[in-house]
């Protein structure tokens, strides 16, 4: 008898929706002692399986058919009371956000214990919260217990979550997307924990992922989802490697391979020179407590034409700052940004003007990018109206752009919100090369993207940069994209550059430390993705 | 706009609100035909009950129409309520912006100056400003504005501070834009439907001042308010309940329908929120 | 926060305070005297008879004579030394009438607070929890109808059914008078006579937290954590109190604190429907007689008052939200 | 209906207006000891030392503990108080003050004639604008023994009495204020009279509390142990206050007009308008002549037409006072019941208009006046939008302006309006009450003079003879003259002689026993059981 058995479980969507049902007809077991991975693209209804065994589903998905069996019960047909009982006890989940998932006004310990106390067994709590933070690998325990979640960082979190969810030993534990708010290293840390833990307590874990890296890591057996349904599923090895089905084929195509192109180098003049650019930051007024941040120093760089260069390091290293302060959104206290030899950074808003013309930028969360209000034309041509295009040939020219971007120039007219994260990133792009720039800082463009839409966007910008011989300062913190489409990268932590050279070179030989770290914690390293 | 009418239907208390609110605004426009002459006419024998001598809500103390003071009374808070809104919005929009956009010591200043008037007992000083003027119709209507600021301009700020951090505001900026160009085409439009539903809830609680001031004898002697009325029925109230009790009904009918379109227009506005409220309210 | 970090706090907000205050009175002293009419006109006028000599007299007793920033000086070196300056119409210390009256405004205001308080949240909790269900639609229809209806009216409308109709309570007043009362019978005897006006008061604002208390709490209840807590089996009841009304809790108070000025304001209308004998109608009776010296008190006491009132909820938010001090 | 006039029926039966404790005897009802008298009083006074504070509420509640040498019964013979009798020499310029034996102030000290003359010569002398203008005509103040007192004047001055009443020239203690500033001596906190009622307790804005003076020189009286003057700033709390019996007396205009009727249909509550007659409050129009057209005397005649004062008496005062007829009110001494007004006519006074050359416009607008509204509550604003309706229907456009007691004063006083309300007290006399508001001589920049600024030398003329000379029947020919003269000339439009409610329990005996009214020093009232 499996551990945890799902049948034919369909979920209904509200009407009104792009479908009639977020979850068909799907079905799944998972054993204890092993890890089961669902993977899919956002919408595809990975997470919703994960919250229909966990009976978690909001009111507006009922569940329409199917059993879900958990140690031979039915837990569809289980009284509230009793699946309260189960839950946390003997299933617990971890969710994907853990900066969210806490209680911020609780101590850290006392939502541990809560766990203990509402399960009966809150007696011993004194005793096992510290235990559990210390089972996690969390630093002087007690002190943990003390504090408020937003002492913690996120994998701190994540891990109290996970400390949470062990308390009570159940023998399901459902993760869902828990590491893809993590920076890379903590991501691993985190997988690692889950891994050994699992094994150690020969746990049954239902994974919830969008990452194939992440299913190569810790998967024993995987199940691919798209449109509510699973298209595949079978041993982790086969499927990441022998895929069968044409959308697992399409997803892992798209899964960045990492290997660094080896280009020539290119000698061309420096269209960028950054030196000894400071940004600090106070936070804190007359009456606030004071605190210093010190987001960029020892970050010098140069750019020359026709490269890209990508800054690579986690967040908080400083990179979107660096950028920023590029294009004068931040404004660095020292240092000089020279641009064809002029130092852009001491100029005035007016005499910077000029040169927005020739540097653009490209950001990262495709949602926030757009202002609502306006339609793709006007947001397109807006760039060079301001710049004293008339306005007709710039609406012209924003049509081409369209067309240069892959988007039917019918979207004129409509407004963002009638877009998908892809195609807003596009029109994004096309804002940005309106101003025909000779140099583009695309800050992070592709990581709030799934993986198809990430490779077909990472090929735009590679196609344009080609076509329009453009400069690139490309913004990641995900070393596979860096590799694929970097002919140089800088490695950024605590503000500064640690290390840079070319692609090739520093994924093959890393010098500093923490590049060597950054690599390993790429998930599924050992994994590279079969040519399909 | 279609489905912005489509969000504010599905929201059953605000249609009554604004079938309400048109009603009152009919009552207002027609007033001058339903009740010809001044609202001042002493039209019947005094304190004379509801319905007697054609009278539909009864007379005053000098045998003057309640009705036609409802009425008439209908044009001027509603006018007090839409101007002191207005002028409020004003300033606070003004400000809130500044403080929002520009940040830093700005910011610190306007809101120093901004919790500086919410720490003073806003009715108390409106009486106060009347009273240094001497109740008249502006005097109120600026009394009004200056106590009924502040919130705007810190919903305000709010919103700008928060877009202003947004990429397609930065991306404004990298596109070169002007200062104001930015504020304009790109914050204030964004920011916009919290102000609206603001301001819709402002008109209810300015009219409520004003009636206070007009009850409290702080009114405009030579026009006919809500208020006024409640404060002249007041002190009859056993002797002619109609005269206090109506006029407080038309208050609270029109108040509680600026409230009720507020809600309907930010569910319609916001639907996470609409969601959040459910079939509440 | 952490104990060791308050007194920090409490200076730094200590120092605000002191300015905001300050502010205040010279706001108030400037506004108060840019109004017509000067004291002694008044004086004249109201005692019956007056010739030019009277006229003068009164004048150089007010100070009247001096020029304006001098009168400013004078008022401030005297608020700092706490002296209010003399009300020549009530032949009394401003301090001594301001602090009679205080006690009468703070019952008041303090027993409409917490009765609107405590209800307004217990409804909005009762409203969130049943969202959607009749009990919230009661609820919500009960808060707006308060929330639309004149605060002065209400109280008539009360009066109207409880002291005229019904006769059950006093119409106005702190106490009967002239009646022999020992302890209990003194305090029964306020609370019947408070009962009126702190529902009055009470009632605006009750219907002002209801609101506020359930759309936060519905908020609250869309946050993750709260499903964190449902994932562990909490039980329904304890999610509300411990994880959703905690957090709801927060900005409820911070708008209180705000609305500290706005009640004291709203007791003016209610202690003059019921003749309640607080600082509110001192403001306004000093209004109506050109009793500058008594205004200025009653504006710098009000000023104080919600100022320390601000800086009490401050405490209480530092207490029950560690992240408090970070945000500055 | 039945039951209000069978209620009115009884309040005139058993009116027990002068009802003196003798004739209670003779009814039967011994007065009664003991027991509390709650009342009202509205505004608050600010203080209870006559004197310093000559309003209303403060003569009512100090009237108890401050007595005068003499009071005035209701057709104004003087009644003796302190003063047990009194001469007045054939000239008329020597007035003799006998003083009760065994007077003694509430601290227990003796009062003397000391005490007497420096109260008219020092204390209301500096204190009293009005008493100021009197006593400045004695020229000589002796005490030829402690219970004499003798006063000299510059000249023959007839109404010279009527300053005698506590309400004018109260007898205080010399030894609490001799030497200091009058205002801010501290007995100006805690009042020493000679009245039968000592001051007990005040808690601002809410009570005041007298309690019985064991020493009065009365023996046996006062018979009240204490009086409790309720703050109720509310006039529909007072109403109710008086019908639920938290309190059993209400005087002046704690009561509104409109809610006397309802008063008098209560069978255990008496109301009664009597007890105003000394000082006769009359009303009017305030004209600032200064303005065109009131200048002219056409003008001025119109609008007196345009008004219907028995609308505003039985609508806006529900019968509580009388329509003026003259600028003398009819109980005050030497009224003219043959010099009347014009009455109300409409057309007669659109004619007057005009005649005067004031033709109406487009909108039937003559010309436009400010109407600067008396802020003494309700009912004068209900006045004033009357006056504005009716004078409309004349073609005189009417602004109001609303205003508080602060700047209604100051405006006044500086000729700053167009027109007004005003009332003053006439003080039984005209040369005391009538004589300042029309005299050329007292044009002042100061409430209560003259401020309209009518002037006529004739006028003038009249009341100095009436002022001077010491023959009653000399007074009263140029009174009447004078009265004729106002009645053409109309430099005020006179609307009401004012009278005020005084409402109380049945059970409260003698609540109104002379001129005075609920100003008296209530030694002989008395509860029933």
């Amino acid at each position: 008898m499996s551990l945890l058995r799902v049948e034919g479980l369909t979920v209904a969507l509200p009407s009104g929706g792009d479908r009639p049902h977020a979850v068909e007809d799907i079905s799944f077991s998972v054993e204890a002692g092993e890890i089961l991975c669902v993977v899919g693209e956002s919408g595809s209804g990975k997470s919703i399986t994960a919250n229909a065994v966990m009976r978690l589903l909001p009111k507006g998905l009922p569940v329409r058919a199917g059993a879900i069996s958990f140690e031979g019960t039915d837990l569809l047909a289980l009284a509230p009371e009793a699946m309260r009982r189960l839950r946390g006890q003997r299933m617990a989940m971890i969710f994907q956000e853990p900066m969210t998932a806490l209680n911020p006004l609780m101590r850290v310990g006392d939502q541990i214990a809560e766990v203990l106390r509402v399960h009966g067994s809150g007696a011993d709590a004194a005793r096992r919260v510290p235990e559990l933070l210390a089972a996690v690998n969390l630093p002087d325990p007690a002190a943990i217990a003390r504090s408020h979640p937003f002492r913690l960082s996120g994998g701190q979190r994540q891990r109290v979550m996970i400390a949470m969810a062990l308390a009570l030993e159940p023998a399901l534990l459902i993760a869902d997307e828990p590491t893809t708010a993590l920076d890379v290293t903590t991501q691993m840390q985190i997988l690692r924990l889950i891994r050994e833990i699992q094994s150690r307590r020969g746990m049954g874990v239902l994974f919830i992922t969008h990452d194939f890296g992440v299913v190569a890591e810790i998967a024993d057996r995987v199940a691919v989802m798209q449109h509510g349904r699973i298209v595949e599923q079978g041993l982790a090895a086969e499927v990441l490697n022998r895929p069968q089905h044409p959308y697992t084929r399409a997803l892992i195509a798209a899964v960045p391979h990492g290997a660094a192109p080896d280009r020539a180098d290119i000698t061309a003049a420096p269209v960028l020179e950054l030196r000894q650019v400071e940004k600090t930051y106070r936070r804190g007024g007359l009456f606030g407590a004071r605190a210093v941040v010190r987001a960029v120093h020892d970050a010098d760089f140069s750019l020359r034409r026709g490269e890209t260069l990508g800054l690579v390091g986690e967040s908080g290293s400083g990179k979107s700052t660096l950028a920023r302060c590029v294009v004068k959104l931040v404004e660095p206290e020292r240092g000089t940004i020279a641009y064809h030899g002029t130092d852009l950074r001491p100029l005035s808003r007016a005499a910077w003007k000029p040169y927005r013309r020739r540097i653009q930028m490209v950001f990262q969360d495709p949602y926030a990018s757009l202002n609502p209000r306006r339609t793709v034309g006007e947001t397109i041509a807006e760039g060079p109206v301001t710049h004293g295009v008339p306005r007709a040939k710039a609406l012209d020219r924003a049509r081409d752009l369209l067309r240069l971007v892959q988007l039917d120039p019918g979207a004129m007219d409509r407004y963002p919100h009638e877009f998908s994260g892809g195609q807003r990133q596009r029109i994004g792009i096309a804002r940005a090369l309106a101003m025909e720039p000779e140099l583009l800082i695309a800050d992070e463009p592709v990581s709030a993207l799934d993986v198809s839409v990430q490779a077909q966007v990472l090929d735009l910008l590679a196609d344009i940069r080609a076509r329009l011989g453009l400069t690139m300062l490309f913004i990641t913190h995900d070393l596979r994209v860096a590799a694929q489409i970097c002919d140089r990268v800088a490695v950024m932590q605590r503000g500064a550059i640690v290390e840079q050279g070319r692609t090739a070179e520093v994924f093959a030989a890393p010098q500093h430390p923490y590049t060597r770290q950054l690599l390993d914690s790429i998930p599924g390293r050992g994994w590279t993705p079969p040519a399909l | 706009m279609k489905d912005f009418w489509r969000r504010y239907r599905r929201n059953k208390g605000a249609v009554l609100g604004l079938v309400i609110l048109l009603l009152v605004m009919l009552m207002a426009a027609t007033a001058p035909l339903l009740f010809p002459g001044s609202p001042w006419d002493m039209a019947g024998a005094p304190f004379s009950p509801p319905g007697e001598m054609g009278m539909l809500l009864g007379t005053d103390s000098l045998g003057r129409d309640v009705a036609a003071g409802i009425a008439h009374g209908a044009r001027i808070s509603l006018l007090v309520g839409a101007v002191s809104t207005l002028a409020a919005l004003l300033v606070g929009v003004t400000l809130g912006a500044i403080a929002g956009y520009l940040g830093g010591i700005a910011d610190d200043v306007v809101m120093r100056f901004t919790e500086f008037f919410q720490t003073i007992p806003s009715f108390v000083l409106a009486i106060l400003l009347v009273a240094i003027f001497t109740p008249s119709i502006g005097s109120v209507v600026f009394a009004i504005a200056v106590v009924s600021w502040p919130p705007v301009a810190r919903v305000v700020r709010a919103e700008f501070l928060s877009l202003r951090g947004r990429e397609f505001v930065q991306a404004a900026e990298v596109l070169g834009k002007s200062r104001l160009a930015i504020v304009v085409t790109d914050i204030l439009p964004n920011a916009l439907s919290p102000i609206v539903v603001l301001s819709s809830l402002m008109v209810a609680s300015a009219i409520l001042l004003e009636s206070a001031l007009s009850f409290l004898g702080l009114g405009d002697p030579n026009l006919m308010t809500w208020g006024f009325l409640i404060g002249s029925g007041r002190s009859v109230i056993r002797l002619a309940w109609w005269m206090s009790v109506f006029p407080g009904v038309a208050i609270f009918l029109t108040v509680l329908a600026l409230n009720l379109v507020g809600e309907g227009l930010s569910d319609a506005l916001n639907p996470r929120l609409a969601r959040q409220r459910g079939a509440g309210a | 926060m952490e104990a060791s970090k308050l007194p920090g706090f409490l200076l730094r907000r200590g120092v605000k305070a002191a300015i905001v205050v300050l502010a205040i009175v010279v706001c108030n002293f400037l506004l108060v005297h840019a109004a017509p009419g000067d004291p002694a006109s008044v004086i004249a006028g109201q005692s019956g008879a007056a010739d030019a000599v009277f006229l003068e007299q009164l004048r150089r007793q007010f100070g009247l004579d001096q020029p304006l920033h001098v009168q400013l000086w004078i008022y401030l070196k005297s608020v700092l030394s706490l002296d209010l300056g003399f009300s020549h119409r009530q032949q009394q210390p401003v301090a001594a009438l301001v602090l009679e009256r205080l006690p009468a405004t703070l019952l008041l205001t303090g027993a409409a607070f917490a009765f609107a308080l405590a209800a307004g949240v217990t409804l909005g909790a009762l409203a969130a929890q049943r969202v959607g269900r009749w009990a919230d639609s009661v609820i919500t229809v009960i808060a707006l109808t308060f929330y639309a209806t004149p605060l002065f009216w209400v109280g008539l409308m009360l009066v109207l059914v409880f002291s005229v109709w019904l006769e059950w309570l006093p119409s106005f007043g702190m106490s009967s008078v002239g009646v022999e009362m020992h302890g209990l019978e003194v305090v029964w005897d306020v609370a019947q006579h408070l009962l009126l006006p702190a529902l009055t008061l009470g009632l605006f604002y009750l219907a002002v937290y209801a609101r506020l208390t359930r759309a936060t709490m519905l908020e609250v209840a869309d946050q993750d954590f709260v499903k964190t807590a449902r994932a562990k089996g909490v039980p329904e009841g304890r999610i509300l109190r411990a994880h959703v009304l905690r957090n709801a809790l927060l900005p409820v108070i911070t708008f209180a604190g705000i609305q500290a000025g706005q009640l004291l304001g709203g007791s003016i209308l209610v202690e003059t429907v019921f003749a309640w004998p607080g600082i509110g109608r001192l403001a306004f009776e000093a209004l109506l007689a050109r009793d500058y010296p008594v205004l200025l008190g009653v504006f710098f006491c009000t000023s104080v008052m919600v100022v320390l009132f601000n800086l009490l909820t401050d405490l209480l938010y530092a207490i029950i939200d560690p992240r408090v001090e970070v945000a500055g | 209906m039945t039951v209000s006039r069978r209620g009115l029926l009884a309040a005139t039966a058993a009116a027990p207006v002068l009802m003196r404790v003798q004739d209670a005897l003779a009814q039967g009802i011994a007065p009664r000891r003991g027991g509390t008298l709650t009342s009202i009083l509205t505004p608050e006074p600010p203080v209870l030392q006559i004197g310093v504070n000559n309003q209303g509420p403060t003569l009512v509640a100090a009237g108890k503990i401050f007595q005068g040498l003499l009071t005035f019964s209701p057709t104004l013979e003087p009644i003796p108080v302190l003063a047990k009798s009194w001469t007045i020499s054939p000239d008329g310029r020597e007035y003799v003050f006998r003083l009760q034996e065994g007077v003694k102030f509430h601290d227990g000290t003796p009062m003397t004639a000391d005490d007497v003359i420096f109260s008219i010569t020092k204390f209301h002398f500096e204190l009293a604008p009005r008493a100021r203008a009197i006593f400045a005509l004695i020229d000589k103040a002796e005490a030829p023994d402690p219970l004499t007192v003798r006063l000299t004047l510059k000249q023959p001055f007839q109404p010279f009495l009527l300053m005698f009443d506590t309400s004018a020239c109260a007898i205080v203690p010399k030894h609490l204020f001799d030497g200091q500033d009058y205002r801010t001596a501290p007995a100006v906190q805690r009042p020493v009279g000679t009245g039968p009622f000592r001051f007990a307790e005040w808690q601002r804005g809410n009570f005041i509390r007298l309690e019985r003076f064991a020493d009065y020189w009365k023996p046996g009286q006062p018979y009240l142990d204490a009086i409790i003057y309720r703050i109720v700033p509310d006039s529909q709390s007072r109403r109710l206050a008086l019908e639920t019996g938290q309190v059993q007396l209400t005087q002046a205009s704690d009561i509104e007009p409109f809610d006397v009727p309802a008063m008098r249909s209560r069978p255990n509550l008496e109301v009664s308008i009597k007890g105003w007659e000394y000082f006769s409050p009359l009303s009017w129009i305030e004209l600032n002549h200064r303005v065109k057209p009131l200048d002219d005397v056409r003008v001025r005649q119109a609008i007196s037409m345009a008004i219907d004062r028995n609308f505003i008496t039985q609508r806006l005062w529900f019968g509580v006072g009388r329509p003026a007829t003259n600028p003398v009110a009819s109980t005050t001494r030497f009224h003219d019941a043959s010099a009347k007004i014009a009455g109300y006519d409409v057309k007669a006074a659109a004619a007057l208009l005009d005649a005067a050359g004031l033709k109406p416009n487009a909108q039937g607008v003559r010309f436009t006046l400010k109407h600067l509204t008396l802020p003494y509550g309700e009912v004068w604003t209900r006045l004033a939008e009357y006056l504005r309706q009716s004078l409309r229907q004349v073609g005189i456009a009417v602004e109001l302006e609303s205003t508080d007691a602060g700047s209604w004063a100051r405006r006044v006083g500086a000729w700053e309006y167009d027109t007004t309300i005003n009332f003053v007290y006439q003080f039984g006399d005209p040369t005391l009450g009538v004589e300042r508001t029309y005299v050329s001589t007292n044009i002042q920049k100061v409430t209560f003079t003259n401020t309209g600024g009518y002037a006529n030398p004739k006028v003038d003329e009249l009341f100095a003879t009436a002022r001077n000379s010491a023959d009653p029947k000399d007074r009263q020919a140029a009174f009447s003259a004078v009265q004729k003269i106002l009645c053409e000339e109309v430099p005020q439009i006179w609307l009401m002689e004012m009278a005020f409610p005084t409402i109380h329990d049945k059970k409260v005996r003698n609540a109104i026993t002379n001129g005075l009214g609920v100003h008296a020093s209530f030694d002989d009232v008395f509860l029933t059981a």
